[in-house]
């Protein structure tokens, strides 16, 4: 059995649909409540570690995806949650994988989505003087000075 | 009258050779790749040896003579890079290394990034390259030096 | 470190060629592929502003004078370049190359870091041009 | 007085820092009781800007988010496009891609080599791994026209070609580091003053630094084996597998020992990519727009593991570049290990991680927020120091 195949059936309690969009590769889309339930059994299996979360803007959808990708050796898991544009909000996972902190806080401060549970919820990256509620990676966010003239 | 003007001069000129026979530097990195960073570095490592000339680079701006500095200017960076240039003493000098430190390079445009170093503080010489060589940053503080002694710095 | 190695480290050290190079007065040979100044000879573009396009500094500019008659000028701004030669390897026709001798390029006056390639009475027009228009340089910072 | 907790702040101006980081450590007497970070000074929004430049601009942007290993952030995200365009590398380009990335991380340790030593006072062996660096710079330069951002890269291939003058030049230069490095891993385990710099200073036991998430010498030092050239060969490492470098202390000083090992590692792959680069092409043909879809790219920096992600959406431009850098892995896992150690030793055990700002700072900053302390500013701080020493006087 694969990791990956190990993966699926760990996940299969919370698994909307299953794709394998490349070699080595799983997306398993679940619903935002069931997100700390599907870490805490990936992590109970020990199942690779975090990498890294990214968040989509998809402003025609009207969703921001987020999406939560666990390695093991080769193997590339993701967890993808849609969340609705307006007033988006997840769970922590902090309490399950403190290292999550800074990935949560990225996403919070770059999106605009809030993480309910973050330990740490104070600003991060952005400069001191960075206006509130501008989230700079939203695709309507409007750079001042364009690079394309 | 006459002896007083001839040792102003003198003073003057002694001012002028010590300065630009011995200047320290700081640098300060805004926001740069870390590509000029480790050349500036490696330019007072032995085989570039930039002590040769009297440069020294040194922590504190309070002791420094020139301020090198790389990388485009960021946001939460640009009230440091102003700190750090009212803090030095007169006469002073700035350097800017690479081509974000004189006209954002690559990053002209991104959101968190203010641009070139000038539009912050005066630069009295630039060294373009992404980075430049050790060499080159060599020639742009040897340049600076003749610029300042021709110029003369006794105030 | 043991003292005795240490002591071996030190003559050896001092039988050894310096490894300081006196820059300004000793020079080393330029590597052959070194990136410096860009070069552009346009007696073979044809305008196709490929370099243009792909230039992730906006450092070159190509203005066009009279298509027909190919003449184009290169305004290139020093200041913005990033060395990276992606222009050498768009153009089809060999137009570009960075020079591997021209790399000393410290100024203090930031008027020196836009320079002007092309037949002399074509930048002489276009430097009028220039002159006349009330556009700003575009995107300085 | 527990409550009158004496916070030091450190940067982001600083002799010991090249890079611009602050860092804040809470001490009582010379114990650390909290570190905190706050970067931010070199953030410049480059995933943004992807989304507005074309693939090809974006490249070179990328290719500036860190000077020192720039080679394999383009390796990364060309890796990752080219898949998503379906774009045939030919294997010379991938072999000489994998050489200049090898060569890249011997430059890169023995970079870190000099900075740990400068940072534990051990000038003399700072000097002497930057000259000796010299080597590499100048066989990168030869090959690529450049020391620092080399632009071998391209989207579908590389730009140099190597010829059988250039790989002799690379023999040569490889058989003397290979010599300094046997001379650099007898002196950092012998050297008294250095090993008592790193022995037996912030260990992580390889259950926490799976726990904690280390990547990279930081992990393979506490005997996790995480190394995606050997877990998942991207590029031409099938074709020149590397071995993995373990090390069980989990000490400073097994992160010196595990890097300089893997040095051996880097030359001996270096040695066979030149004996046995395959022949043909250096660049297959890329379309100006990548059709849609989604990638993850990995590949192991000198640091550790860098994820890419990459969404397009079939057009010139880039819908979403993420990327994820191994300083932000590390970096906090040392924050929190930091406490209890001597502020003394705080340069070292951040030098330990090899923490690279600018890789980070494109993205995040880690800030525990603590409230109730006095917090002093450097200011103040100067003042303090003032006064005693007029005490002193």
């Amino acid at each position: 059995m694969t990791a990956l195949e190990q993966a699926q059936g760990l996940l299969a309690a919370w698994a909307q649909e299953t794709r394998t969009p490349e070699a080595g590769r799983l997306d398993v889309v679940i619903a935002p409540e069931k997100l700390v339930a599907a870490t805490t059994a990936l992590f109970d299996a020990r199942w690779g570690y975090l990498a890294g979360i990214t968040g989509l803007d998809a402003p025609k959808s009207g969703q921001i995806e987020v999406l939560y990708h666990f390695c093991a050796g080769a193997y590339v898991l993701t967890l993808r949650i849609a969340l609705a544009r307006e007033k988006p909000s997840i769970a922590s996972i902090c309490s399950v994988i403190p290292a999550a902190s800074m990935f949560e806080r990225e996403l919070a401060e770059m999106f605009g989505v809030a993480v309910v549970g973050t330990p740490d919820p104070s600003r991060l990256f952005l400069p001191d003087d960075w206006q509130d509620g501008v989230y700079p990676l939203r695709k309507d966010f409007a750079e001042e000075a364009s690079h394309a003239e | 009258m006459r002896l007083e003007e001839l040792w102003e001069q003198l003073e003057a000129r002694l001012a002028t050779w010590g300065r630009t026979h011995s200047p320290w530097a700081v640098h300060f990195n805004s926001g740069s790749c870390n590509g000029c960073d480790i050349e500036i570095l490696a330019t007072i490592t032995p085989r570039y040896d930039l002590e040769r000339f009297g440069v020294k680079i040194q922590g504190s701006p309070r002791h420094a003579d020139i301020l090198v500095c790389t990388g485009p200017v960021t946001r939460q960076a640009r009230e440091r890079l102003l700190r750090i240039y009212e803090q030095m003493p007169s006469p002073k000098f700035v350097l800017a290394v690479g081509t974000c430190a004189i006209s954002g390079g690559v990053f002209q445009g991104c959101y968190n990034v203010v641009g070139r170093v000038d539009a912050v503080i005066p630069v009295d010489m630039y060294v373009p390259g992404c980075p430049p060589r050790p060499e080159a940053i060599i020639d742009g503080i040897l340049k600076l030096l003749e610029k300042a002694q021709a110029e003369g710095v006794a105030t | 470190m043991k003292i005795t190695t240490m002591l071996g480290d030190v003559l050896r050290s001092l039988l050894r060629p310096n490894s300081t190079q006196q820059y300004p007065a000793e020079r080393q040979p330029d590597p052959e592929r070194l990136r410096g100044k860009l070069v552009w000879n346009g007696e073979k573009c044809t305008g196709c502003a490929l370099c243009v396009k792909e230039c992730p500094a906006l450092a070159i500019e190509l203005i066009t004078l009279d298509k027909a008659a190919k003449r184009f000028v290169m305004r290139y701004h020093i200041y913005r370049c990033t060395f990276c030669a992606q222009c050498v390897e768009n153009c089809r026709f060999g137009c570009l190359q960075m020079s591997n001798t021209d790399w000393e390029l410290a100024a203090a006056d930031k008027s020196a870091f836009t320079v002007y390639y092309g037949k002399e009475h074509d930048i002489e027009m276009a430097r009028s041009a220039q002159a006349a228009s009330t556009k700003p340089e575009p995107a300085e910072g | 007085m527990p409550s009158e907790r004496f916070v030091i702040p450190i940067g982001p101006q600083h002799p010991a820092l090249k890079e611009p980081g602050h860092f804040e450590f809470s001490v009582e007497g010379e114990r650390v009781t909290g570190a905190t970070v706050r970067l931010g000074y070199a953030h410049r929004g480059i995933e943004k800007a992807c989304e507005e430049r074309n693939w090809v601009q974006s490249l070179y942007l990328l290719e500036r988010i860190c000077g020192i290993c720039s080679h394999i952030h383009t390796t990364a995200y060309c890796l990752g496009v080219e898949r998503l365009a379906g774009v045939e590398v030919p294997p010379r380009a991938q072999a000489i891609r994998v050489l200049i990335a090898e060569l890249e991380r011997v430059h890169s340790h023995l970079l870190w080599l000099g900075v740990a030593a400068h940072e534990a006072g051990f000038d003399t062996l700072f000097m002497y791994s930057w000259r000796d660096r010299e080597t590499v710079m100048d066989v990168l330069e030869g090959l690529t026209g450049n020391r620092v951002n080399y632009s071998a890269n391209v989207l579908g291939g590389v730009k140099y070609d190597l010829d059988e003058a250039r790989a002799e030049t690379i023999r040569k230069g490889v058989d003397y580091l290979e010599a300094r490095t046997y001379y650099y891993l007898e002196l950092v385990v012998h050297d008294p003053v250095f090993v008592q710099r790193t022995r037996g200073i912030g260990t992580v036991t390889r259950e926490q630094a799976e726990w904690l998430g280390l990547v990279g010498p930081a992990a393979r030092a506490s005997n996790v084996a995480r190394d995606l050239r050997v877990e998942s060969p991207y590029a031409a490492y099938d074709l020149f597998p590397v071995q993995m470098v373990l090390e069980t202390a989990g000490d400073l000083e097994a992160r010196v020992s595990v890097r300089l090992k893997e040095l051996f590692e880097s030359y001996r792959v270096i040695r066979t990519i030149l004996d046995k680069l395959p022949t043909g092409e250096i660049k297959g043909r890329m379309p100006k727009k990548v059709r849609e879809g989604e990638t993850v790219s990995r590949v192991e920096a000198p640091r550790g593991e860098l994820f890419y992600f990459i969404k397009s959406n079939g057009t010139d431009k880039a819908e979403r570049v993420k990327v994820r850098t191994p300083t932000l892995c590390n970096l906090a896992p040392m924050m929190t290990l930091a406490i209890g150690h001597q502020l003394a030793d705080m340069p070292m055990l951040l030098a330990g991680v090899d923490p690279c700002f600018s890789c980070n700072d494109r993205s995040i900053v880690v800030r525990n927020a603590q409230e109730a302390e006095t917090r002093w500013t450097w200011e103040q701080l100067r003042r303090y120091g003032i006064e005693v020493y007029k005490c002193k006087r």
